[in-house]
């Protein structure tokens, strides 16, 4: 009777079916290719959105450093289509064929140990998903059980995202330095640079991002993501009810590293590239802005706000380059003073008021009354997990 | 019962946000495609677009249109008639031209980072297209532009190439700055078959059937320099340092092999700070340390003012230092100030203050069209080249389908080009002298040295 | 290389040392305040650096045009002046935003990040979208050499004595004043502050004001060593953050120590390793160490 | 079975920056004893309980629990070893509902994976019911728990508590904040509670301490200064000194 249960009833999946739906086929209906592959790209951010409403919007930890997993996945990912991409035929001119372009001009001439791997699929993908789980989860041992958090976990995500940055830009003869490994061509023979891989890859991406929003919700169905609400309140009252929060803590932090791991590697595919640019610190910044517009508590709410900063930055950015950060700068501000919930606090507020009137007119039963609504209204607006 | 309203209520939630969102969303994001449509249509051709998007500089002329730029002298206004060349017959492929215009993309950033650097070839480019209309256009057609912001973000060049060869099906495209930006949009143009034109000097290492460079490839601007403070200076031992990417690390490998194999010199440190580093403290005291004859220098961007700040404020000068540096054009010395520069060289293919009748005539246009106060560097001027050196192309091939001007392209020579004259090289790269410049207290330099034209050469062997 | 030359090495390197020690203060300063007393996460700090290098700047460029012969004294009324204008626009910025999120400290972080985009775009559309630079005086270029073989940077003994002079003045106002009083009452405990008669939200607005100022100020003595652009101030934003939180947010010894070792480390490091390898090496460090004490190096002990 | 006292705790000192909050402190408690410590503020009441539930690390000292010396355990292990601890202003999670807040302190599915694969089975249904039941909150199962009263919050904390059934219970000020009617009712609840388990509660209100307490402790200064029965205490000399001469 708990009104748990009721969490992850048919409403919340509805929620999801409305998304899947808008992604899967009101978008590929409407837009061209050229359109659907920049809003794939879109989408390969939302999982970093996704990530963070789990582990910042319910969890109370604020990673800058999601750009590192988002990174991390993305590499993995390049490392893999960059050795297709450099047979020995196609790269003959070279001094030592057979390696990527960087590498010769930087004076290699055998290709790197940690590279050798990447050469097979399996254990790309494989290491997309541990890479940045075994990263977060060193990080996360180390802070968590420390009791870093709050701001200093912040800021020092933020200068973990900085050196990693740092290390892939000085490294330049084994990960393409600034420029990031580019020209990306094949998987498995397989051309994703065609209009048709990139029909499919945008299937796959949606997919993988409901596959990863239907996750999300279900962990913060379980007692755990009951847990995380929980500690972002009261963390002591967790610990002194017999939790390890660190473990807690850390198994969120590497949930959402793999989520945004996964969002990385969907970009390098639909993008064809992948740079250090992503892993720094403005990107990782960013990230939580969209799903700050979007509803740091909602799922769903993530993925819309992704969708619409960044169709608002392609729009003014076409439009009146000279305005958009401008306006950029005035949404975060407008989001943090006015919207704390985003999007979905603003249905919340306005939306659901006309709803509920609706749901009890379509009822029109004596039960249901004011007094039921308003106690409704109150028990939204608490626990929020749309 | 209460709880099914919840129940209810989350349901609705979904959809609402959903309806809420797309519908405001479509407006704009479908909407930029037609308003730029109806941009690209509109009668007045560099204006139009150029206003709107022209980064804010506040000297810049309100009103460039076609009709008061300054042509350069010597070149007469074009007798081809569109109608000579039916559009059916000079474009195959789909391409955004019609018998009246043809629109090609501008793709640099006018915000973030980058924005400072690539301010200076926005306006060249806009600048030569105005010219080019004016003296009648290219194959009868005037020249329409598209401009995107490719925001100092690579990902962001990609998408905006994208959407200029794919959705705006423009002509060619003048556009780049960084390397990574390059790099990030080369596999759009080539699968694209698009058409780029470059303008900044860089690595080399790179040939692509869908790029002009028409800046100096790493050996131009290199070799000819060592050889000069070499014999000039009779320097032998060097300090090599760079921004820690992939330009300087290049540039530096290309000059440490030149020094030692060629030069039979030494080079006594290679230093590479991040980018952003603002600290040279340390790095001056090891430099000092080495005594070298002659620093060869290639930091860029914020790093580049803090280096030279604190060079001079370590005591290192023109007067007991030579230094030659292939990244400071007048547009960094604007940053950088001049009393921090006196004396030190820079190695570049053009200075503002070369003494010739065609930079005049640029140097009059530009700050006609741009203000008074207008600073060219040698990427400014190279991107000025792009606009003329793909009329040329086009006219030659009487065809702007890509293929076709592509071949058109090697041999083409610029006689109006304000460093004198450039040759397309088969290579795509372009045939140009390399200069030394004496930098002044005022900004400008003064020309020292001046090569023969050099060959370029982007995959030099003996220096890979 | 003679001893005489090893000698003078060892005096300019630890001096260089002891000039990026004074930089990292300087810039640590005005955040040390407004996220130690505050606890305001203010990512737009070094735009109002940049606010100040611009202030340089706008006075360079009126004193060259309309009284070129003052050229070598404008220098020191800019400055002064760099810290009023910073000052005011950050009095401004804490009664508008910042005002608003005092429970919020991580929304802070958002929200200045925001500010600190508005704020590039408008130096890029409305100062200039290029760098550009302030003529400085003769007396801050070159090197002042106490011997032939060692060469001193002026710049550098400026920053240092200002840094000096900041560093002095803020200790004296926080420890001695009424002000500082004031404001270590209202962070320590905001309701009995303003029950005792203490109007918090003018200490709140002054202190903000306060730290802007001193970041103002920072980014003007840094136009002699570095680079006035719209995007300077982000280069400098991690490392500040960094010296405040690894010297102990709410301590202005700490952020002292915290600055002195970071900059030993840095430029020891440097000195020996590539750029790349000591910027790498001496944040991991510092990451370690805030590992073993989250709370920096140095903390008031509280009873909890 | 062995016969140990429930808590034992022996020569106990904690310093911060020189100031002694608790100093050479000795302190026993029985099984099924409910304990009262009072004293006037600042007298360590408070950071003796942090003491026992580990949330503050001693300096000097022991604390046996049964066989166990907490002062060498983790937090969320002395609460696994049947330790609970109720914090002076109610510290519940009020987005949850308080069907939501009892399920989550039910002492199975502790571990992160656990949690994660937590199943809500029929004796967790049950026991949320009986433990509501007990603190009077049944009623109010489904409300969020940010729309209790004070009081029922309180009560809500130690439901919380309860779910894990501990052995020794420790409530800061259970009853600060609420009605006379409610004051009656924890009274009871407490009396009922401590049949079969020790607890140790941190009161002011000394008409509440004369309803519940079986022995009552009095702290000065980190120090224990009487020990003893309601009235043995409240005629002591130096009681009376330490209430009245400050």
């Amino acid at each position: 009777m708990s009104h748990l249960t009721k969490k992850l009833g048919k409403a919340d999946l509805l929620g999801v079916v409305v998304l899947s739906a808008v992604i899967l086929v009101l978008f590929p209906s409407v837009f061209g290719i050229f359109r659907l592959n920049l809003i794939g790209k879109y989408l390969t951010y939302a999982f970093v959105g996704v990530s963070l409403v789990l582990l910042w919007g319910n969890g109370g930890i604020l990673s800058l450093g999601q750009g590192v997993f988002f990174g991390l996945g993305g590499y993995c990912m390049a490392m893999f289509l960059k050795l297709e991409a450099s047979d020995p035929i196609a790269t003959k001119i070279q001094t030592t064929p057979g390696i990527p372009d960087f590498m010769d001009w930087n004076q290699i001439v055998k290709l790197p140990l940690f590279w050798l791997p990447f050469k097979s699929l399996t254990f790309t993908i494989i290491a997309i998903l541990v890479v940045p789980a075994l990263f977060a989860f060193l990080i996360g041992v180390a802070m968590f059980k420390r009791r870093v958090g709050g701001v200093y976990f912040a800021i020092i995500t933020q200068a973990v995202a900085l050196i990693l940055s740092v290390l892939i830009v000085g490294q330049q003869g084994l990960t393409g330095g600034i420029n990031g490994i580019t020209d990306l061509k094949t998987m498995h023979g397989w051309d994703i640079r065609s209009d048709s891989a990139k029909y499919i890859l945008y299937y796959v991406n949606g997919a993988l991002l409901i596959g990863c929003v239907v996750f999300t919700r279900w962990v913060l169905s379980t007692k755990f993501g009951m847990l995380l609400l929980a500690l972002r309140e009261k963390e002591d009252r967790v610990r002194f009810s017999g939790y390890d929060v660190a473990n807690f803590k850390t198994l969120a932090f590497c949930m959402s590293a793999v989520m945004c791991a996964i969002g990385g590697a969907m970009f390098t595919l639909q993008v064809g590239f992948m740079s250090p640019s992503f892993v720094g610190i403005t990107p990782s910044i960013e990230m939580v802005i969209y799903t700050a517009v979007g509803g740091r508590m909602s799922v769903v709410g993530a993925v819309f706000g992704t969708l619409l900063v960044n169709f608002a930055k392609t729009f003014f950015s076409e439009e009146y380059p000279d305005l958009w950060l401008f306006l950029m700068g005035a949404t975060f501000i407008a989001v943090v003073l006015l919207f704390p919930d985003g999007l979905a606090g603003l249905y919340d507020r306005y939306g659901k008021p006309f709803v509920l009137r609706r749901a009890a007119r379509a009822h029109s039963k004596p039960k249901a009354t004011e007094p039921n609504v308003a106690v409704a209204t109150a028990l939204e607006s608490g626990g929020k997990h749309g | 019962m209460q709880l099914l309203f919840i129940d209810r209520s989350r349901a609705l939630r979904g959809a609402f946000s959903t309806v809420l969102c797309v519908t405001s969303l479509w407006a704009a994001f479908a909407g930029a495609g037609c308003n730029k449509s109806s941009a690209s249509t509109s009668s007045d051709p560099a204006a139009s677009k150029t206003d709107k998007a022209a980064p804010a500089s506040t000297e810049r002329s309100t009103e460039a249109t076609s009709t008061d730029v300054m042509t350069p002298p010597g070149v007469e206004k074009s007798t081809l008639k569109a109608a000579d060349y039916p559009t059916a017959k000079v474009m195959t492929t789909g391409l955004k031209v019609d018998d009246d215009s043809v629109t090609v993309g501008i793709l640099h950033s006018t915000t973030g980072t980058m924005a400072i650097s690539e301010t200076g070839s926005v306006q060249a480019e806009k600048l030569a297209i105005a010219q080019i209309n004016a003296l009648g256009g290219i194959l009868g057609r005037q020249i329409k532009v598209i401009q995107e912001d490719g925001a100092s973000d690579w990902p962001t060049f990609a998408e905006k190439a994208r959407k200029l060869l794919v959705n705006d099906k423009v002509a060619a495209v003048m556009g780049c700055w960084t390397s990574a930006s390059r790099k990030a949009v080369l596999p759009v143009f080539e699968k694209e078959n698009g058409l780029l034109y470059y303008p900044t000097f860089y690595e080399g290492l790179e040939q692509s059937k869908n790029v002009f460079y028409t800046g100096q490839e790493a050996t131009q601007q290199i070799l000819a320099s060592l050889d000069w403070v070499h014999k000039e200076k009779g320097a032998k031992s060097f300090y090599l340092i760079g921004s820690d990417y992939i330009w300087p690390r290049t540039s530096m490998k290309i000059a440490r092999k030149h020094i030692e194999n060629v030069l039979h010199g030494t080079v006594v440190g290679e230093e590479f700070a991040p980018l952003g580093n603002t600290q040279f403290g340390s790095i001056i005291n090891k430099i000092k340390l080495k005594k070298p004859d002659v620093i060869f220098a290639a930091v860029v961007g914020g790093s580049n003012v803090a280096w030279f700040k604190q060079l001079n404020a370590a005591g290192v000068t023109s007067a007991n230092q030579t230094l030659l540096t292939i990244s400071v054009t007048e547009d960094e010395v604007l940053g950088i100030g001049g009393e921090n520069l006196t004396g030190f060289f820079s190695s570049m293919k053009y200075f503002q203050s070369l003494d010739n009748a065609n930079n005049k005539a640029f140097v009059e246009a530009f700050k006609k069209m741009w203000g008074p106060k207008s600073v060219i560097g040698d990427v400014t001027q190279a991107a000025y080249l792009g606009p003329w050196i793909w009329r040329a192309a086009v006219e030659k091939a009487g065809s702007f389908d890509v293929d076709k001007v592509v071949a058109a392209s090697p041999d083409i020579e610029i006689k109006i080009a304000p460093e004198g004259y450039v040759k397309v090289h088969a290579n795509h790269h372009l045939w140009s002298k390399a200069r030394i410049g004496k930098a002044k207290a005022d900004g400008q330099f003064e020309v020292v040295h001046e090569s023969d034209l050099i060959e370029p050469n982007p995959f030099p062997k003996g220096y890979q | 290389m003679s001893l005489n030359e090893v000698g003078s090495m060892i005096a300019m390197q630890g001096f260089s040392g002891l000039s990026l020690f004074t930089v990292l203060l300087l810039m640590a300063l005005g955040l040390a305040i407004i996220f130690g007393q505050m606890g305001v996460i203010n990512m737009a700090h070094g735009e109002f650096m940049a606010i100040g290098a611009y202030v340089v700047y706008l006075f360079s460029q009126l004193t060259q045009n309309y009284a070129p012969g003052l050229r070598e004294v404008y220098f020191v009324p800019a400055v002064v002046a760099a810290f009023f204008v910073a000052g005011a626009v950050g009095y401004v910025v804490e009664m508008l935003l910042i005002r608003r999120l005092y429970k919020r400290p991580l929304d802070t972080l958002l929200a200045t990040w925001g500010l600190s985009l508005a704020m590039q775009q408008f130096f890029r559309s409305f100062i200039n979208p290029k760098e550009v630079s302030a003529e400085l005086p003769e007396w801050l270029l070159g090197a002042f050499n106490p011997t032939p073989s060692i060469q001193v940077p002026r710049n550098g003994i400026f920053v240092m004595g200002l840094t000096i002079l900041v560093s002095a003045g803020v200790y004296l106002l926080m420890l001695k004043s009424r002000w500082g009083i004031r404001i270590r009452a209202t962070t320590q405990n905001r309701v009995m502050s303003s029950a005792v008669g203490i109007n918090t939200d003018r200490v709140d607005r002054f202190t903000f004001a306060l730290g802007c100022g001193i970041a103002g100020l920072a980014g003007a003595a840094f136009t002699t060593i570095g680079s006035t652009g719209p995007t300077s101030g982000s280069l400098y934003i991690v490392d500040t953050f960094l010296v405040v939180v690894f010297g102990g947010a709410a301590n202005l010894i700490g952020t002292i120590a915290s600055a002195f070792s970071i900059a030993q480390a840095q430029s020891l490091l440097e000195f020996f390793l590539t750029s790349a390898m000591a910027k790498v090496l001496t944040l991991m460090t510092i990451i370690v160490i805030l590992m073993i004490r989250p709370q920096g190096l140095f903390t008031n002990k509280l009873r909890t | 079975m062995a016969e140990f006292e429930m808590l034992t705790i022996q020569g106990l000192g904690v310093s911060f920056d020189g100031f002694k909050a608790v100093d050479d402190l000795n302190f026993i408690v029985d099984r099924n004893e409910l304990r009262v410590v009072i004293g006037p503020n600042g007298a360590g009441k408070t950071t003796l309980l942090d003491l026992i539930c580990g949330k503050t690390k001693s300096t000097s000292g022991s604390i046996m629990f049964k066989t166990m010396d907490l002062t060498q355990m983790k937090e969320h292990d002395i609460v696994r070893a049947g330790v609970g601890r109720k914090f002076q202003t109610p510290s519940i999670y009020e987005n949850l509902s308080v069907s939501e807040n009892l399920e989550v302190s039910f002492p199975r599915g502790r571990s992160a994976f656990g949690a994660l694969f937590f199943k809500r089975a029929a004796d967790v249904i049950d026991r949320v019911h009986k433990v509501a039941e007990e603190v009077m909150l049944l009623e109010k199962l489904d409300h969020q728990a940010a729309l209790l009263s004070h009081g029922q919050k309180q009560w809500l904390e130690i439901g919380m508590l309860l779910m894990q059934d501990p052995e020794l219970l420790m409530l800061d000020e259970p009853v600060a904040g609420m009605t006379v009617n409610e004051r009656e009712q924890t009274a009871e609840l407490l009396n009922r509670i401590s049949k079969n388990r020790s607890v140790i509660v941190i009161e002011h209100d000394m008409e509440f301490v004369r309803k519940i307490a079986h022995k009552v402790t009095v702290l000065h200064q980190g120090k224990v200064i009487a020990e003893g029965s309601m009235d043995k205490v409240t005629a002591d000399p130096r009681v009376i000194e330490v209430y009245l001469g400050h």
